[in-house]
């Protein structure tokens, strides 16, 4: 026996919801689907076909840009951030985009932890929503995931014919399970769809051996050191710091950075230690790759597949593995 | 300004009494040049020179009404006399302020639009636009014409929008296309004393005298002329200047669309010339014109 | 519109001659509203457009640029160069939702303080009829 | 076609050993194109060419000035290089320009192509390259006159649905400068949106200061994009760029007669001007 | 870390009367970086100055912003003054609080007060953001070019000469001398105009370090002070100079006369010509639009058409020299200078535009100015005062003032200045010549104001028995032999005829045809009118808004011949003291081009009106531009036009003006 909600009710829920807390749930316009507010009146636009949204949740942990502090200029005191105490739920969050956000908090929620991220994280809500029909450049099976990986996330949800089979995978999630909805019945949960896996073995070994190697060059020819992949990206979190004078008091702002754009590492005087598209493109491969799983164990990669989707000039991080896997031994 | 063969015409009111002539040929040339006149509807007297002497308001208001019953029409407003054309501009002029244009529209109790569509012309603007669909049965061959604008058509400058007030054009070129000479003489647009003729006829007899006069030391055949006033000044009058002044002036005065009548060949009975003090019949036979 | 609507209007007047003829609006003591804000500059071309966005993005209400009349400009060119730019950003700001009658372009001279005086009043009466910015 | 195109390539590559050829190959999807920079004659057989072709290559001749390049061109991308000679950043001695007659681009994404053009070729007049050195394919007629249909539904707005419009589209924007990287027109040493000191624009991305991004981009644009439509391709959140610059070009082309990319000689209409001119829009 | 100091001036009561001070000191004393705000009575007096400098010792300010009357009027003052406390002067910024804010808004107290803060907020943004600038020198070219042979060019031309500097004496005309050399006698002396004239004429054609060049125009003018270059276009005077010796025989002879532009059309001349017998040079010139065999030539080259002129030749066949050169053809001479002065002078309104007048059609309706040729001894008349429609000794003259001055209708505002006094001089003279003439004036107001200019006018009241009548005529005509002048009599208040001999209209003046083009090419102001403009009304009259040009005379607006000398001298004077030095200093706002941001794309090149900019290779094979700044006068045009931001002007840098617009909203 399985716990089913059956669409209708699901609707009648979602709008409970969106009274009780802010839900955040893929809408998608003008062809665009993105993680937006959506206020209880406007349930019905919410998008339950959609594939993945453009831009990973993450934004709602870690901003675009937030004001991290401000500085009062009379007194010189400083003004923590409103920080709203509204709770927020994320529904059709999928499997990835959640392990995305774990990956993250391995970071912020360390010692010292970031009290603005662990705030907005303590005061969310992860609906998912299991991966039926995955996309072209999924491949979160290679990398430790699955579509149908509950893991990371409050609830788990997994469309079938005769409505969403509801698992509370949290304490959180079982008390926000609508029972009253909830039907006990037999549905077979949907077969797993297949994605194909990318043999990952003996990576990071590879790459600590060609650091140098003209390899890095040559895949960044086409580069054209955008953002994008990293803004896309699920478990992407550098960030650039920096202060605005206002009227009456000075803010302290982080915004998202990356590492591909040409300055990132500029330091004072004008030297950078990563001048060329090649060395910023490599940066990004080794972070994911090489040092963060040094650092934390996994690969900081959830195989969302956004990067691949999102690259103007189709640079494939999962041809970048088999490429690195042919770099001599 | 609308651009069209309809205008709304404003005879004022000598075109009833003094100036049939004048009223007659207009209607009877334009109908030959294609113009349709509209004549406005129960229109009263312009205010003449006697209006606005004794109240500005009057003489304001009295014009008015016949721009409004113009722009009733949506045509510009063309009068034959100079005078009533002036008063009509003045008009308009005034009513572009606010404060004067409110009070009016009280006593008319009606809205005067703040920048009307229609505008206003006098005939001889109108007859010069649609000079060349003259037609030309009996060029004024060496008719030798001053042309006399008088002193309100082109003044004050920047209210009557004519054109150079000191040395106009328009008649000249009209005469010339007739196939007529007119006479370079420098008193185009001198005053022939108007309506002083019933307060102070010394006056009008010095200024009228000199204008003739003048007009045949230019070695003029007769005046073409465009306003009923300054007409019967210059016609009518012509026996008590000559007399005043021990002169036999003898110069016909001929309201221009005479002019334009006998050249495009209309009936000469209907150019009504016997309406004109000064008999203009003797000149036009010597230059074979009858 | 509210009567407490004070519309704030930044001016970029060129040196030689539209910063003059404020001057002179001032030596002949011509009143008028308090409303704009001056910054000189040399020239109306060295007016960068983005100066005009960056004062619409911090909120002006309006933005006048006043040079020479053409063919006055004291750097004989600036003004030309001046009427392209402004010429393009405005059709362009109002396609972005930024009322063009926002953005002026005024020829005033170093003689016209009249004429100055008249261009802030008018600019100000268009501004308070439009009511502030729809953010 | 293909065969034109790797041929000439490769005859030049073996003449300029030193020299490199940028053009298609198949995308990691299987059946999409992507840039591809080839230094040896014999990887020629990577070369392709079809209706996903989409990207401007000419982009890439900025980061190879003073070497020599070859580099396969649409007719929209063509223009991209008489811009950037005419603004002195590309020698054209020092590169052979492929130049291809385009049959129009359809739409397509990773691993997946749509059945119908992209916006910017429905729209599009020159399906001849405007400078090329062996032009590969017959040469088309140019296409009468523009239709700007699109831009004049913007224009048909209202000013606060206009305002409204832009709101949204700009809201979307992550500040990724993807539209900035890919174009063409966009060389600056240090874009005035990374420019601290002064600052024009802050890091945030608050509408506001997404507004003047975006509008200071176009607006460097002016009379200048060649409308290879490449912003609006990669842009991650699909904000219609090319319908802010479409309006500029159809601007510049009424009030300076001047399109773009045309030659490499014409002066552009910001480094000139006429006297007489009123720009009526203006008084 | 900027300290800046903010000083409100009161200035009297002229700005303290419109607004609260002391509010907008406390406001100052809050703005960023701002130490100390204080105001002052005057601050531009000397204890005001003063006080600045105190200020900047005791706080040890590095920044100042003075809230005060407009920079165009004290900025060179306080820059002097915060020099003189040992800061860069180019660290100031003045808040222009009266011109542009107390005296506009004199009607609401509060609304000027915010607006005052608020102007000095500006600039304390911008001035935080102030660099000290260091003028740079350039050398000066110590060679004058003085524009108009005009007594007021003959006398600047002369005073620099005598200050040992060379002057190119330039001048459009055949010969120098001006208006000036037209004129019979000069009020209110009376003494003869050319008597006093011509031997300068003389002194300019001999003096070694002037050199005249007649019957040539400014073609183009480039550079800056100092180091101007000139394009001058030498027309073809049909005559090689060289080899003349103005004997003279060839215009006695030349068979084709047409009306001599020096008399005024009341006389004739020869095709080939000197303008009147004391011209300098006096080697003629030939008039191709009249010589026959000009003609000729013309009627060749046209493929013969028409009828044959006659291939007349004969200056050429009795030239003793044979300096007769139909070949020669314009040529374009180009000459460094160091500056120029302006004296173009003026021309005498045309009085055919006053139609009620006659509109030029009555012969016996004649300008001053044929008066003036009809009085003068080697005049049309040889100095016989005659109608020049009959030829009669003219008994009654009426004078009508102000043609073409103070005449709205004729948009004539100005008054001509000196016509009220020629009037009364050709009346006294009238009467000299002959006792039987009775002059009537016609007048709007008799202005008198000069030097025995009132004596003179009694003069021609009472000993010369003019009748001045109080009113402008309405209208002229012809009456027989008699010229008929209607006017109302002001004074009676009731019309009144005039019938004259001979009427005389007291044209006014207007500047030379072309002037405003001379103008644009010296880029210098000018007015509605054409008169040129100085840089200050009274503090810099000969002085234009360009450096090393200045103006003088009546180009500038109507004068006499004692200030237009007198104009002459204090240009001269401008210039010598110029080329009292070896060097300039120039100013040091210009543009500044940032190598590292510049990618080369050379628009400021295209956009430059000074060509000030110019392009070179980095080290890492980069083009960039480089500006000339002894070439840029610091418009800012480059710096509008730069997308990369690489260029930009000093004082007005795009930080600043960023600055200025972001402290109104901070």
């Amino acid at each position: 026996m399985t716990s089913v909600i059956v669409d209708n009710n699901l609707h009648i829920w979602l709008k409970e919801l969106a009274e009780k807390y802010i839900l955040i749930a893929p809408v998608t316009s003008d062809g665009v689907t993105l993680f937006k507010h959506v206020k209880a009146p406007e349930v019905g636009s919410i998008d339950l076909q959609f594939l993945n949204t453009a831009v990973s949740p993450k934004g709602y942990f870690f901003p675009l840009s937030e004001t991290i502090f401000s500085i009062g200029v009379e007194r010189g005191d400083v003004i923590a951030p409103m920080n709203a105490d509204a709770e927020v739920v994320i529904f059709g969050i999928r499997p990835c985009d959640a392990a995305g956000i774990a990956l993250i908090d391995r970071v912020f929620l360390a010692e010292p932890v970031d009290i603005s991220y662990k705030g907005k994280r303590d005061r969310t809500i992860l609906i998912g929503l299991a991966c039926n029909t995955p996309s072209p450049e999924c491949f979160c099976t290679s990398v430790g995931g699955g579509p149908a990986n509950p893991m990371y996330l409050d609830i788990m949800l997994t469309h079938t014919p005769s409505g969403y089979i509801v698992q509370a995978i949290t304490g959180k999630g079982k008390e926000l399970t609508p029972v009253t909805m909830v039907e006990e019945k037999d549905v077979p949960s949907p077969p797993t769809p297949r994605i194909a896996a990318i043999p990952m073995e003996g990576v990071r070994e590879i790459m600590r051996r060609n650091f140098d190697s003209p390899y890095w060059d040559r895949v960044a020819d086409r580069c054209i050191h955008c953002n994008i992949c990293s803004y896309v990206c699920p478990c992407c979190y550098c960030f650039d710091i920096r202060d605005y004078a206002g009227k009456d008091k000075i803010d302290r702002v982080r915004s998202w950075e990356s590492c591909q754009s040409a300055g990132f590492t500029r330091i004072a005087g004008g030297h950078d230690p990563r001048p060329t598209k090649g060395a910023r493109l490599r940066q990004r491969w080794y972070h994911k790759l090489l040092y963060y799983p040094t650092l934390f164990g996994d690969i900081k990669c959830t195989g969302c597949g956004r990067c691949v989707r999102s690259c103007p000039v189709n640079i494939d991080i999962r041809e970048i593995i088999m490429d690195v896997q042919k770099l001599n031994v | 300004m609308i651009e069209t063969d309809r205008y709304a015409y404003y005879p004022g009111c000598c075109a009833k009494a003094s100036a049939k002539e004048y009223d007659a040929t207009t209607r009877l040339v334009c109908q030959a040049l294609g113009i349709e006149l509209v004549e406005l509807e129960n229109w009263v007297c312009c205010g003449a020179s006697s209006a606005h002497s004794v109240d500005k308001l009057l003489g304001i208001t009295l014009p008015a009404q016949e721009l409004q019953s113009a722009a009733r029409l949506n045509l510009d407003l063309v009068a034959s006399c100079s005078l009533c054309f002036s008063r009509l501009k003045i008009a308009a002029h005034e009513l572009k302020n606010e404060n004067i244009r409110n009070q009016v529209s009280e006593i008319l109790n009606e809205k005067i639009p703040a920048n009307p569509r229609n505008g206003v012309k006098h005939l001889l603007q109108v007859l010069e636009s649609h000079m060349d669909k003259i037609p030309l049965k009996k060029p004024l061959k060496d008719l030798k014409v001053a042309c006399y604008y008088g002193c309100l058509l082109g003044r004050p400058k920047e209210i009557a929008e004519f054109e150079d007030e000191e040395n106009p054009q328009v008649m000249d070129k009209i005469i010339s296309r007739l196939g007529g000479e007119p006479v370079e003489w420098g008193f185009k647009a001198e005053c022939c004393g108007g309506s002083h003729i019933f307060t102070r006829q010394d006056i009008v007899l010095k200024l009228s005298h000199r204008l003739l006069y003048q007009a045949k030391q230019a070695g003029a055949d007769c005046l073409a002329v465009v306003c009923p006033v300054c007409h019967s000044n210059l016609d009518a009058m012509q026996k008590s200047i000559d007399a005043e002044y021990k002169d036999k002036v003898d110069l016909p005065a001929l309201y221009i669309t005479q002019l334009i009548g006998l050249a495009a060949g209309l009936p000469v009975k209907k150019l009504m010339f016997d309406k004109l003090f000064v008999d203009p019949i003797p000149l036009l036979r010597r230059k074979g014109l009858v | 519109m509210e009567l407490t609507y004070e519309p704030r209007i930044v001016g970029f007047l060129c040196n030689w001659c539209s910063y003059a003829g404020a001057d002179l609006a001032g030596t002949s003591r011509t009143n008028y509203p308090a409303n704009i804000r001056i910054i000189r500059v040399p020239c109306s071309g060295r007016v960068d457009p983005l100066f005009i966005v960056k004062a619409f993005q911090l909120g002006a209400d309006g933005v006048l640029v006043a040079g020479c009349h053409p063919g006055d400009c004291h750097y004989s060119d600036g003004n030309y160069h001046t009427r392209r730019r402004v010429g393009l950003l405005r059709p362009f700001l109002d396609y972005l939702g930024l009322d063009k009658a926002r953005l002026r372009l005024e020829w005033v001279s170093a003689s016209e303080g009249k004429r100055f005086s008249e261009v802030v009043l008018s600019f100000t009466d268009t501004l308070i009829k439009m009511g502030p910015r729809s953010s | 076609m293909i065969e034109i195109i790797r041929n000439k390539a490769k005859e030049w590559l073996e003449k300029n050993e030193d020299g490199c050829v940028i053009g298609y190959e198949r995308a990691s999807d299987g059946m999409t194109a992507r840039p591809v920079f080839i230094y040896e004659p014999h990887m020629m057989g990577k070369l392709i060419f079809d209706e996903t072709c989409v990207h401007n290559l000419s982009k890439y001749l900025l980061n190879r000035r003073g070497t020599r390049t070859a580099v396969v061109v649409k007719p929209c991308d063509s223009r991209g290089i008489n811009l950037l000679i005419n603004e002195h950043q590309l020698d054209r001695d020092s590169i052979y320009i492929i130049g291809v007659v385009c049959p129009g681009m359809k739409e397509s994404h990773f691993g997946r192509i749509e059945d119908h053009p992209l916006s910017k070729c429905r729209r599009c007049l020159h399906h001849t390259p405007a400078v090329y050195d062996v032009l590969v394919g017959e040469p088309q007629p140019e296409t009468a006159s523009h239709d700007y249909s699109d831009v004049a539904r913007i224009e048909g707005m209202s000013l606060q649905e206009r305002n409204a419009f832009w709101k949204e589209q700009f809201g979307r924007c992550i500040r990724c400068y993807g539209c900035r990287q890919i174009c063409i027109g966009c060389y600056c040493q240090e874009c005035f949106v990374d420019e601290l000191d002064p600052l024009w624009v802050g890091i945030r991305s608050c509408p506001e200061d997404n507004w003047i991004w975006n509008i200071g981009r176009a607006f460097h644009l002016s009379a200048r994009c060649i409308s290879c439509g490449e912003c609006e391709r990669v842009c991650p959140v699909g904000i219609p760029l090319m319908l802010a610059n479409r309006k500029l070009e159809k601007e510049s082309a009424d009030l300076f007669d001047f399109e773009p990319g045309m030659d490499a000689a014409t002066a552009p209409p910001f480094a000139t001007f006429i006297k007489e001119e009123t720009l009526e829009k203006v008084e | 870390m900027a300290r800046v100091g903010v000083f409100i001036c009161h200035c009297g009561t002229n700005i303290s009367g419109a607004m609260d001070i002391t509010r907008v000191v406390e406001a100052a004393r809050k703005m960023p970086m701002v130490v100390t705000a204080s105001d002052n009575k005057y601050t531009c007096s000397e204890p005001g100055q003063a006080s600045v400098r105190q200020a900047i010792a005791d706080n040890k300010l590095n920044r100042v912003v003075i809230a005060a009357c407009s920079p165009r009027m004290h900025e060179p003052t306080f820059r002097k003054a915060v020099a003189a406390a040992g800061l860069n002067p180019y660290l100031l910024e003045i808040a222009n609080i009266r011109e542009q804010c107390s005296w506009v808004h004199a009607h609401d107290r509060k609304k000027a007060t915010d607006k005052a803060i608020e102007l000095v907020k500006i600039a304390v943004a911008k001035v935080i953001r102030h660099e000290p600038l260091y003028p740079r020198e350039v050398p000066v070219t110590k060679r004058a070019l003085v524009i108009g042979g005009g007594i007021t060019g003959i006398q600047a031309a002369l005073d620099i000469a005598n200050a040992g500097h060379e002057v190119v004496l330039l001048e459009q005309e055949p010969t120098i001398g001006g208006r000036m050399a037209q004129l019979d006698k000069t009020f209110p002396t009376l003494d003869c105009s050319a008597c006093i004239l011509t031997p300068k004429m003389v002194d300019v054609a001999n003096h070694p370090n002037i050199r005249l060049i007649t019957y040539a125009e400014i073609k183009e003018v480039r550079g800056f002070v100092g180091n101007f270059k000139v394009e001058i276009m030498q027309k073809a005077r049909k005559v090689d100079h060289t080899k003349c010796t103005g004997c003279g025989t060839c215009w006695q002879k030349c068979p084709e006369k047409s009306p001599s532009e020096f008399d005024l059309g009341l006389g004739n001349r020869p095709s080939i010509y000197i303008p009147f017998a004391q011209a300098v040079p006096a080697k003629p010139v030939i008039d191709t639009d009249h010589c026959r065999y000009i003609k000729y030539l013309q009627w060749v080259a046209d493929g013969e058409q028409g009828k044959k002129p006659p291939e007349c030749r004969i200056c050429e066949k009795i030239c003793p020299t044979g300096s007769i050169a139909w070949d020669q053809e314009p040529q374009t001479i180009t000459e460094e200078f160091g500056a120029v002065v302006v004296a173009t002078g003026f021309q005498v309104y045309d009085h055919r535009h006053y139609e009620e007048y006659g509109g030029g059609a009555y012969p016996d309706v004649i300008s001053g100015m044929q008066l003036e040729r009809l009085m003068n001894a080697s005049g049309p008349t040889g100095g016989e005062i005659i109608r020049p429609s009959d030829g009669a000794h003219p008994k009654t003259v009426a004078f009508v003032c102000c043609v073409g001055s103070r005449d709205q209708a004729k948009g004539r505002t100005y008054c001509s200045k000196v016509c009220c006094m020629y009037t009364a001089k050709h009346a006294i003279m009238l009467k000299e010549h002959d006792p039987h003439v009775q002059c009537y004036i016609f007048y709007i107001d008799v202005r008198a104001g000069g030097k025995d200019f009132e004596e003179f006018y009694l003069r021609a009241l009472d000993d010369a028995g003019a009748i001045y009548i109080k009113g402008r005529p309405s209208k002229i005509y012809q009456d027989g032999k008699k010229m008929i002048v209607l006017v109302e009599h002001a004074l009676m208040g009731r019309p009144i005829e005039v019938a004259a001999d001979l009427v005389v209209l007291a044209t006014g003046m207007e500047p030379r045809t072309g002037a405003d083009r001379l103008a644009q090419k010296l880029n210098i102001s000018y007015n509605t009118y054409h008169f040129l403009v100085e840089a200050h009304p009274k503090l810099r009259p000969v002085e234009t808004q360009t450096d090393g040009i200045f103006v003088a005379g009546a180009c500038v607006g109507p004068r006499d011949i004692p200030e237009s000398v007198a104009q002459g001298s204090a240009a001269a004077a401008k210039v010598v003291g110029l080329f009292s030095r070896d060097a300039l200093v120039t100013d040091p706002v210009t543009s500044v081009v940032n190598r590292d941001r510049c990618i080369g794309c050379l628009l400021c090149i295209a956009v430059c009106p000074y060509k000030a900019i110019d392009c070179e290779t980095t080290r890492d094979k980069r083009v960039v531009a480089v500006v000339n700044e002894s070439l840029c006068k610091g418009c800012g045009l480059c710096v509008g036009a730069c997308r990369p931001k690489a260029v930009d002007l000093r004082g007005f840098t795009s930080q600043q003006i960023l600055e200025e617009v972001n402290s109104l909203w901070s």
